[in-house]
């Protein structure tokens, strides 16, 4: 049992998974000798060599699609986006390739791949080191959508990642990366994908959420313990699938839902979240399905008074609680 | 094929060209009754596809494809019953169940990897590949093919960039008919030569009459050769035609003027072949009837099996999103 | 006055648009001499030569991103992505550039451009020619998506698309392209952006819709009507900017709400209506916020008896709606 | 500039040259009193850039830039405190009023486009732009950089072939540096030389000594004037040396050995020029000083005045995403 920051658990999981399967390989940009813009694939060109940790050339639909191609030879590819704002070249290798393949081949064929990717904001990364892409994939059916919170999520999620049969998109919060530190078991442990975490119990209200959001809710929730609210948060750790009963047994539970998120509001994950329970659980709400996040504006501005504008703070969250609570 | 260009080697090339026409013809004929919504031709890129084939080991070598490749799938191996399945959507199809558009090739028993409708996404895949097996010590070349207008798209440059970096065992074959859909050459690209592209690519790029199967049989050996001796990649443009419209859709007479396409047809790669075989006396009249009539009975089976066939069942719809 | 269809209305829209602003061009795949591969071009290359209906090389990246080049200098481009599916590889010049590039430049520079594009399912297209887009760029903050239905409102509103300073994504249901019919005013008339259309008045029941589905809607309610159910039925036309006002309203009258939309249903456009309604008309609701879409498969398959299972019909909106009405 | 190498011209370079230098240097000493939290130089670039600005019209011709292109804002006439507003992110930062990191150009009045981060999206823009210049029949000339980390891109790639079918008065300028991030030449491209790449899209590519200033000068002089005749675009290849690490978030210790560190030095474009200038006795001592003095106080004055000036007003943030 170590502490671990989140990029560390990362880490071992990458160093695990090479260990155990010679199939498994990294590629990306910057990820040999440089070992990642953010250090999270340190040692492991050291370690297995440049065959296995391979520095692609700065163009990232290559690095997907051949990344499509080594996994239906039969190989493992861990492929990293250095800033989840940089995956857009590689969209249509990722949706119309990697996630339709099995479909199209009539499971003739499969992509057992991993994207790994850091995104989100909060740390003066401007227009594009900041956000976050998760809307546009876990709307893509064939494409599985992990976002972990926590070391100890992120470790395991990640081997069950690699070890999934179907391409999965891994986000990290670049936030998270150095901030979030926790127990990580030293034996082996697994945390199935698709399924949510209970990360706070509670009893008048449930916020729905994940990533770097988990932790500001959780912030929320212990203001608000000191007034007597009882909040219970949902990480929901998997975002593709999605794990409905737990969202659906908390909300039946407390009758009232946060939805929350910091990309941008409009048409955000969030957003189908509260669509399933505005039909689902209706007959269980006693108000609104509420949603908080990120400004509808193109995305997070560089200037600190303009960026600090961007995303939910855990005032802001304790504040839209407070005032669902009172509905 | 341990000599080279025996005898046999020349009538089969010879039968698979005759096949692939045949069997083109026949889906047009399909199309035409209203049983076959959707056909795309190999009709005048025949001679690449199968000059190309006979350099590559079926079931080793890797088979990257595009649309147009009948003649390639046929002389790999699909036969013409599973071409026709696919043809009509049948359940049974072994490029997709049915799934796709037909002329969307897969068949994994063969190694043909399974390709889309979005052009030039293949070529990444092939390259990964050509990756996967260099890294795993196989002895596999990969193949793979796309339209000169398809050339023009930015992943066709990312993969030959890292296949160049990489020195990777595998083949781009850009069968160049001069038309993207309607879209003449001059209009794509300010170059005569696809094949000018490799050089910045630091491997060998070659343009041949993609209408002569023997000419484009000698470049691929060359390309193949390179590959398994580790050398790297080899960009083979072979110049075709397209003798029919772009597709079933399509109506190339709004853009293509009757001299054109008359003045294509004298570049039939097809009868050039059975031109050369006779003068050469590898073939005569009866032979060629010979061959002709096992191609119309193969034809013919194909199409009653496949008419025949079950299309798939409705409630398989939502299988194979994910594993099962 | 002329009975066209919606092909035609576009046409004439575009056609109106060249002859009124030479900044006015096309570009695209087979624009030219082929006047498109549905033929919505037809008749320009002729009358405007092709240095104003320009065929482009295969790629539609430089399609889209000389576009917004163009349009920063000056210029108003309509761009052609030949069928909905293709419009990936321009993805990243789409949300990254043309969406972004007056916040980030604190509007300095706008990026006035219009891309077209024919989407939509039910034409045995399979699955790379049936697709529905619209999720991925209504999140699109700087972005406007506009998605007519009726040959009278995709006339103006294309004219209304051309004339709007900032990008505007314009889709064009295939399927509805010869198939629905109206009439078109010669004379000038306006339908402006943002702006939703009630397509029918009903009292017990609203369907928030567009495109194809806006025409199911009404056969269904048309249907409903001999049994006394009386459907509204509300057709976006625009998708981003929301009419919020004109949905709310609705809800707020009749108490219940289907939202109803072709593309799959987890993600989908419709998510964001469903949470939207969830969220501002709560208190009105006399029953779930329900959703019918399509299926959460990659896309619609070629072979008939899968393509039929895909999209939501008729009859399948009448049963939903039955039901909710009894609800 | 009538006369091509008057010796003004040349001391007008040198000047341009060193005043980047000293802003850039400025940058990293603010960044390291944690008053900016991002710097990217132009360090080992600025030859490069002056020598291509020379050969431009300010405020007629368009710029298409990326970040490191410190020395041709300056050239092109942005002025030492507009950089310092953005490098501190300030209202009134010409490029994007705080919105955008530093070194994210773009200044409207001066024909300078904005640019995003993801790399290579700039060329197609400037390809529309040297399009809509060309429709127009105006006397444009576009010219648009990027590093060749950036040339594997698919954007890259589809810009030139339409540049090249177009014959579009478009210079693509590639400040070859032989690094992306960290990623060495030979792990991106399998040739030597970027410029190679021209010859598949039908337009001439060169490579000349981008640490030599009237080199690349006299290579954009060419390129400027076939553009300007109609004969379309030009790939430059300049190859420069980074002099510092890729940025302040990045530590080339890790990747780069203290010996080619050091022999990257030898190869300094502003040492050499000065060198150059005093070799041909148009510089000495005395001129440099008076040069340097007043390229101090410039440098001091833009960092005054943007430390003073205002950050954005947080109401602001939300202004702007569609016209107002
Ligand atoms: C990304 C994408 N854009 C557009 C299309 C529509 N389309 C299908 S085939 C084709 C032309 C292909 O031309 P070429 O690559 O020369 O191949 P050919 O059909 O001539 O063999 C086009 C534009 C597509 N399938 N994919
Ligand atoms: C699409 C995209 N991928 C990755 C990055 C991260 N990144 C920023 S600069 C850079 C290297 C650029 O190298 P090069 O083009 O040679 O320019 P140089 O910095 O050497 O001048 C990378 C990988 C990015 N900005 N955009
Ligand atoms: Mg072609
Ligand atoms: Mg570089």
């Amino acid at each position: 049992m170590a502490e671990l920051n989140l990029l560390e658990a990362i880490n071992r999981a990458l160093d695990e998974s090479m260990a155990a399967d010679d199939r498994v390989f990294i590629i990306g940009e910057d990820v040999g000798q440089r070992g990642g813009v953010f250090r999270v694939t340190d040692g492991l060109h050291a370690k297995y060599g440049e065959k296995r940790v391979i520095d692609a050339p700065l163009a990232e639909s290559i690095i997907i699609g051949s990344s499509i191609g080594a996994a239906m030879y039969g190989m493992r590819p861990v492929a990293e986006i250095q800033f989840a704002d940089f995956i857009f070249p590689a969209f249509n290798q990722i949706i119309s390739e990697a996630a339709r393949m099995r479909y199209r081949s009539n499971n003739a064929w499969e992509v057992p791949m991993v994207i790994r990717t850091p995104y989100g904001g909060g740390i003066h990364g401007a227009l594009y080191h900041s956000q976050s892409i998760e809307a546009f994939f876990t709307h893509i059916p064939g494409l599985k959508v992990v976002a972990p919170s926590t070391p100890y999520d992120a470790k395991a999620l990640l081997l069950a990642s690699i070890a999934d049969p179907d391409p999965v998109l891994f986000l990290e919060h670049k936030k998270c990366y150095r901030l979030i530190k926790g127990f990580v078991p030293d034996e082996p442990y697994t945390v199935p994908i698709g399924v949510a975490d209970v990360a706070r119990t509670g009893s008048d209200v449930s916020v729905i959420t994940y990533g770097l959001m988990r932790h500001y809710a959780v912030e929320a929730a212990e203001m608000l313990a000191k007034e007597d609210i009882s909040v219970e948060v949902i990480d929901l750790r998997t975002l593709r699938p999605l794990d409905r009963e737990t969202v659906l047994a908390s909300v039946k539970k407390t009758n009232k839902v946060l939805v929350l998120y910091e990309d941008n509001l409009f048409g955000g994950y969030g957003a189908e979240v509260a669509a399933i329970i505005a039909q689902d659980a209706f007959e269980y709400l006693d108000g609104p399905v509420q949603r908080l996040a990120g400004l509808d504006i193109p995305a997070m501005p560089y200037s600190a008074p303009l960026e600090n504008e961007f995303l939910p703070t855990p005032e802001k969250i304790a504040d839209t609680l407070r005032d669902l609570v009172q509905y | 094929m341990k000599q080279e260009r025996d005898q046999a080697q020349l009538i089969e090339m010879f039968r698979l060209m005759a096949l692939a026409r045949a069997l083109d013809e026949r889906m047009w004929q399909l199309n035409r009754q209203g049983k076959a919504p959707f056909v795309i031709s190999c009709q005048g890129h025949e001679a690449a596809q199968v000059g190309a084939a006979m350099a590559l080991r079926p079931k080793q070598d890797w088979i990257v494809p595009y649309y147009r490749d009948l003649a390639m799938m046929l002389a790999i191996g699909v036969t013409p019953r599973e071409v026709m399945l696919g043809l009509l959507a049948k359940a049974d199809d072994p490029s997709s169940g049915g799934r796709q558009m037909p002329a969307h090739y897969s068949h994994r028993a063969l190694n043909i990897v399974s390709h889309s409708s979005p052009t030039g996404t293949q070529v990444p895949h092939a390259v990964g590949i050509a990756l996967a097996a260099q890294m795993r010590g196989d002895d596999v070349v990969t193949w793979t093919s796309f339209g000169e207008g398809t050339s023009s798209q930015g992943d066709v440059h990312e993969a030959m960039n890292l296949a160049g970096v990489m020195k990777l065992p595998v083949i781009f074959f850009c069968e160049n008919n001069g038309y993207a859909i309607s879209v003449p050459q001059r209009k794509q690209m300010g170059v005569e030569n696809v094949s000018d592209r490799a050089q910045g690519y630091g491997f060998p790029g070659v343009t041949v009459d993609g209408t002569n199967v023997l000419e484009v049989y000698e470049a691929m050996t060359a390309a193949v050769d390179r590959a398994r001796q580790g050398h790297g990649p080899t960009l083979i443009e072979a110049k075709c035609v397209r003798l029919t419209a772009h597709s079933s859709d399509d109506n190339d007479r709004t853009y293509r003027s009757a001299d054109d396409l008359k003045a294509m047809k004298t570049r039939d790669p097809v009868h050039s072949y059975e031109a050369y075989l006779r003068s050469e006396e590898i073939l005569d009249d009866a032979k060629i009837a010979g061959i002709r009539d096992e191609i119309k009975a193969q034809v013919n089976d194909a199409t009653t099996f496949a008419e025949k066939a079950p299309l798939p069942d409705p409630l398989t719809v939502s299988r194979y999103v994910y594993a099962e």
